[in-house]
């Protein structure tokens, strides 16, 4: 239990100093910014779930994203439901939308999945941007059904304002924070427990472990689905904080600087994916004086990462300290 | 018939464009078991090569298809180079290349972003004008995509079966450690053979162009295709990359025909799923018996 | 069909029954319309030369492979079109020539998760390892030896380590037949001493097993009946101790000096 | 004495962190027929390995026609003609056995040289001649255990190395590669062959090497282990 008396530390310690951080600078671009570093990081933790702990190598998981960042926004846009509602809505949409692709990778293997994920996602990209057909129609405008290319807007936020007046964007700061602490502790569960043996035991020997009696299709599914059901989650809130949504979420600059989160972290670790999303994040906003050259460093980051620290920073790491305990005792 | 022999033209005109690509892409799958991501940058490279040397130094076409296949090969060379070389003996190889790649990709876009600006500009090595097949008009540039398509395809059949260095990249896909006993340089092969695909991306960089514009982001949707064509044909089989390429030109154009642009892309992820779970291993790919 | 029918009742139900089962890739045919059955409690040695089909007979019994025709019956089940999962929680499980293993996992992780999912698939496996579960894991760790490796890796184990451990992921599934591809090849005369002490502890519960196994003297003296397999095909059903008189074994398969071998193997008293 | 044509001294090695080898050495003298044996699993096939260069040594040296060689890649031992007709026999499956021979001459430019040892290759196993079109794929265990000892033929090496050439082929088709080894043996050919049956590679050896659990338990010449059977059963289990 000593391994795990030391996680729930680390986590405490990290939750208290993201809770002080508002207070310590109350400066708007701040908060914004460490909001959506917290979602990144729930996205990157449930990203990791598949492709780290089951070693699935799907693409897919922007497109998910996506799907709770669009469903909420539809959902307050045409039905006009409360974003608290519509939220949990979108995760749950974005759930049926994981067991989907994670049905139509069931007998795939490796790179197959990578790129038929890619292109499930570059699908859904080019029919949003493509989209024309105008759905509503005002006397000044026509917005088709997707928001096409310039994306959706002004279907409401979660209501802080009236309650927390100027400071509202604290209020969705914490609520970030909740939802990531709620993701990780969810995920930590997960691949602590029997699941995570199961997910673990068919990336490491598929064929040995059908033979054991687990299923690959029930836990290949159940693992795209959790993991679908979070990142849902996180795409609803990107919506409701930011209050629009468009087709940027499906670029590639955003998948690399997601997956560079994992690589520089360290695919499939317990830390490794918050841990690569905080140093990203902060690398990308020192990186904002040549914004220009800012795909660059991190194709070359990714690059690098993965010829020298393959295993990330939390990888190497532990790694270290396993080697420097072993010649110590 | 007019509209008939229309998709079939445009049909075999996508189907050539994609075999270029694809046929590189299913070559370096096949020798190193690697996709490399950065193939769609390359493509990018060589369109903008060849424009480049056209308009900017004045020189002729043949030079600005050389500066493609060259500046393509050097990439190749280059990513062999800087990133293979040193994971090749590394475990779980065939994700992180794939994701070294896809980072070395999005940083050669970044590049000729910078080199050339986002706008998009026109590919002058192109051919106007159009000749009338079964009273339909064909555009020339159109033709010579195909021709060059089939020319570069036996060139490449040619390479594989009647040189030695075929026989050693045959040789060494099929078994890298007999390759090596046999006394196969296999290291200095997948460097070629990186060359190889990185050339023939450079020229499918100029086809690609030409029927649309340069753009940074322009190798991105053949890419796209040429990843599905291999999917499709089993990864890593060039001749089965060959079919299936034509025939997603010709099932693409009959889709866009039939529903319109939008879906040309949707309707052809659909049917690779089908193919997919009908054959997890592509239409010509093998099933292997899997020893535990 | 009569006679079929006498004999059942007469003696206990046969609890594997392999009826006209073939196995073709491409015009090969792996498994040629092979019939046989085992009894509850029984050992049956399989042998032949490589490529007999001897492991995909196993791959098609235990659903890694789709046989091409014939049925397969377990405990009265047809299990012929079933996956692997079903037919382990049928109770078959097996071990692989390869030595497979989750590299990644502990050896105790190896063994929980087989303990876990491979008696019977729960709807939901929980958070936890049950206690329940936890004993039955501590059981196997202690019955396979590997208790001191508890912990480590199953990528760094040795050889004999790691067949000891497929054989504990088995047998904590809790099977009624244990189907072992060549547990000893590889192993060195000492330590297949030991695996066949362990195997002697299992066999005290009761367990049908099957193994395929290259090392002769190693299958006939553990196996109550051994099958002969050569080309697919049935070349040899009997006693053991008969097994180094037929012609045609020898022909095909022994040679003259390894049936020598056996005769002195099942009769130490004897000269070779 | 002249020089050994290969030596083999003090190697280890091993997977990770588990040596497969143990301080092993070993003589090849021109011409001379050499089995190494032992049981299954004990590291002949690794042995083989390091000398070819498919395995790095983790310790020791290997000299080879008065050259230290140790380190060098299998391409490198290729070329100074170390040849290794591997276990399993690796095959180029989709090739024909026409090309996978050609594939054994890989490094020999010449052409009539290449023709003179096509020749050579179908009179010793002459029903490669009549497969020469058919894929390695479709070929029967025997016959490809064939198309793999033509292969390592058609390098005309100065030592040829076989790993186990009769492993898991009918008595019937063993009898024949042996018939093959016994032509070899007699055409003044320098060869290492492994071996799990001692008996079979004691009648055709010049010196034997009984390598156990990794180390080398003991060495001679044929007729010294058949006059040993305690050294048979204590090893190799009876």
């Amino acid at each position: 239990m000593t391994a795990f008396r030391r996680d729930l530390a680390i986590g405490v310690v990290l939750v208290a100093i993201a809770a002080a951080v508002p207070f310590l600078f109350p400066v708007r671009y701040v908060i914004t910014q460490m909001t959506l570093l917290f979602i990144y990081a729930i996205v990157v933790t449930q990203w990791n779930l598949v492709l780290g702990v089951a070693g699935i190598f799907s693409l897919a998981q922007m497109a998910l994203f996506a799907c709770g960042a669009y469903a909420t926004a539809m959902l307050g846009l045409y039905l006009d439901w409360s974003l608290w509602a519509a939220m949990p809505a979108g995760a749950v949409i974005a759930v049926v939308a994981g067991l989907l692709v994670g049905l139509a990778c069931l007998r795939l293997k490796g790179p197959y999945v990578a790129l038929l994920t890619l292109a499930l996602a570059q699908v859904a990209y080019l029919v949003i941007i493509t989209d024309t057909d105008c759905f509503i129609r005002t006397e000044t405008r026509c917005e088709p059904f997707t928001g096409g290319a310039s994306g959706l807007r002004r279907f409401g936020d979660l209501g802080l304002r009236e309650w927390l007046g100027r400071d509202w964007i604290i209020g969705n700061y914490f609520v970030g924070l909740g939802l990531l602490v709620a993701a990780m502790t969810f995920s930590v569960a997960v691949v602590k427990g029997p699941l995570g043996l199961a997910f673990r035991a068919l990336r490491d020997n598929l064929g040995y472990a059908r033979s054991r009696g687990i299923s690959q299709f029930k836990y290949q599914l159940v693992v795209f689905a959790l993991s679908a059901f979070f990142t849902g989650l996180a795409g609803a809130f990107y919506a409701a904080h930011f209050k629009s949504v468009g087709p940027t979420i499906f670029s590639f600059s955003l998948l690399l600087l997601l997956l560079a989160m994992i690589v520089v972290g360290g695919l499939g670790t317990i830390w490794g994916p918050i841990v690569g999303a905080t140093l990203v994040m902060f690398a990308d906003e020192g990186l904002r004086e040549v914004q220009d050259f800012r795909t660059l460093g991190l194709g070359l980051t990714l690059a690098l990462f993965v010829l020298l620290l393959p295993d990330g920073l939390t990888g190497t790491a532990s790694r270290l300290l396993a080697r420097w305990r072993g010649s110590g005792s | 018939m007019e509209v008939i022999v229309q998709v079939i033209a445009s049909g075999l005109t996508l189907g050539a464009m994609y075999a270029v690509a694809a046929v590189g892409l299913a070559l370096v799958y096949g020798a190193l078991g690697m996709l490399n991501i950065a193939h769609g940058a390359i493509l990018t490279f060589g369109g903008y090569a060849a424009f480049y040397v056209i308009t900017s130094l004045g020189l002729p076409m043949v030079a600005g298809v050389a500066a493609a296949v060259v500046v393509g090969a050097l990439l190749g060379l280059a990513i062999y180079v800087v990133l293979v070389h040193g994971m090749l003996s590394a475990p779980a190889f065939e994700t992180n290349i794939f994701i070294a790649t896809f980072g070395i990709g999005m940083a050669l876009e970044n590049v000729v972003l910078k080199l050339f600006g986002a706008y998009p500009a026109a590919q002058p090595l192109a051919f106007d004008g159009a000749v009338a097949v079964f009273d339909v008009f064909i555009p020339v540039r159109n033709i010579v995509i195909l021709v060059a398509g089939i020319l570069l395809m036996v060139a490449t059949a040619w390479l594989l079966t009647r040189t030695q260095t075929g026989n050693a990249i045959r040789a060494t896909a099929q078994n890298r450690a007999a390759a090596e006993l046999m006394g196969v340089r296999v290291r200095w092969i997948y460097a070629q053979v990186l060359a190889i695909s990185g050339a023939l991306a450079g020229v499918s960089g100029i086809m690609v162009s030409s029927l649309t514009n340069l753009s940074p982001t322009m190798g991105g949707d053949p890419m796209l295709k040429a990843f599905i064509v291999c999917v499709v044909a089993g990864l890593g089989n060039v001749y089965g990359a060959m079919i299936a390429a034509i025939a997603l030109g010709l099932v693409e154009s009959t889709a866009q025909y039939l529903l319109g642009v939008r879906f040309g892309l949707a309707t052809l992820l659909v049917l690779v799923i089908l193919t997919l779970i009908w054959r997890p291993h592509g239409l010509f790919g093998r099933t292997q018996v899997q020893r535990l | 069909m009569d006679e079929l029918s006498q004999e059942t009742a007469r003696s206990p139900r046969p609890l594997l029954v392999v009826d006209g089962v073939s196995k073709y890739f491409g015009a090969l045919a792996a498994v040629d319309n092979l019939s046989f059955e085992v009894m509850p409690g029984e050992v049956l040695g399989i042998g032949g030369p490589n490529g007999a089909g001897k492991t995909t007979l196993f791959d098609v019994i235990t659903g890694l492979d789709r046989a091409s025709s014939g049925h397969i019956l377990f405990a009265g089940d047809d299990i012929t079109r079933a996956g692997p999962e079903r037919i382990c929680h049928a109770g078959i499980a097996r071990t692989f020539q390869l030595n497979a293993g989750f590299d990644t996992l502990s050896v105790r992780e190896n063994i929980e998760v087989a303990a876990i999912y491979g008696h019977e698939a729960p709807v939901f496996p929980g958070f936890r390892v049950r206690p329940v579960i936890r004993r039955r894991v501590d059981e196997a760790l202690e019955l396979s030896g590997l208790t001191d490796r508890a912990t480590t890796p199953a990528g760094e184990l040795a050889v004999l380590e790691r067949k000891l451990l497929m054989v504990a992921t088995a047998i904590v599934t809790q099977p009624r037949l244990l189907m072992l591809d060549e547990p000893v090849g590889g192993l060195t005369q000492a330590e297949m001493d030991a695996f066949v002490a362990m195997l002697a502890r299992i066999r005290g519960e009761g367990m049908a097993i099957i193994l395929i196994e290259h090392v002769m003297r190693f299958l006939v003296t553990l196996a109550d009946r051994v099958l002969i397999m050569h080309h697919g095909e049935r070349i040899y059903e009997g006693r053991p101790d008969d097994l180094a008189n037929d012609r045609r074994v020898v022909d095909v398969y022994l040679g003259d000096g390894a049936a020598d071998l056996i005769r002195a193997a099942l009769d130490p008293g004897a000269a070779p | 004495m002249s020089d050994p044509l290969l030596s083999v001294c003090q190697v280890f090695a091993g997977y990770t962190g588990r040596d497969v080898l143990r301080d092993i050495s070993l003589d090849v003298h021109e011409g001379a027929f050499v089995s190494v044996i032992g049981p299954n699993g004990h590291g002949k096939s690794t042995l083989l390995k390091c000398i070819s260069g498919l395995l790095r040594t983790g310790g020791g040296s290997i000299r080879f026609s008065g050259d230290d060689v140790t380190g060098l890649a299998a391409p490198a031992m290729a070329a100074r003609g170390l040849v290794h007709v591997p276990q399993g026999d690796m095959l180029f499956a989709d090739m024909t056995v026409q090309e996978n021979l050609m594939m054994g001459a890989y490094l020999t430019s010449d052409r009539a040289v290449i023709r003179r040892r096509l020749d050579e290759v179908h009179a010793i196993l002459p029903r490669l001649a009549d497969r020469r079109q058919q894929l390695a794929r479709t070929l029967s265990g025997g016959e490809r255990r064939m198309v793999a000892i033509g292969r390592g033929l058609m390098a005309g090496g100065r030592l040829t190395m076989f790993d186990e050439p009769s492993l898991g082929l009918a008595p019937v088709i063993i009898d024949q590669i042996y018939d093959v080894m016994t032509r070899l043996r007699e055409s003044g050919r320098t060869i290492v062959l492994v071996e799990e049956n001692a008996m079979r590679a004691a009648r055709q050896s010049d010196r034997m090497y009984l390598l156990d659990n990794g180390a080398m338990a003991w060495q001679g010449n044929g007729e010294e282990f058949l006059a040993r059977p305690e050294v048979i059963r204590s090893y190799l289990g009876g």
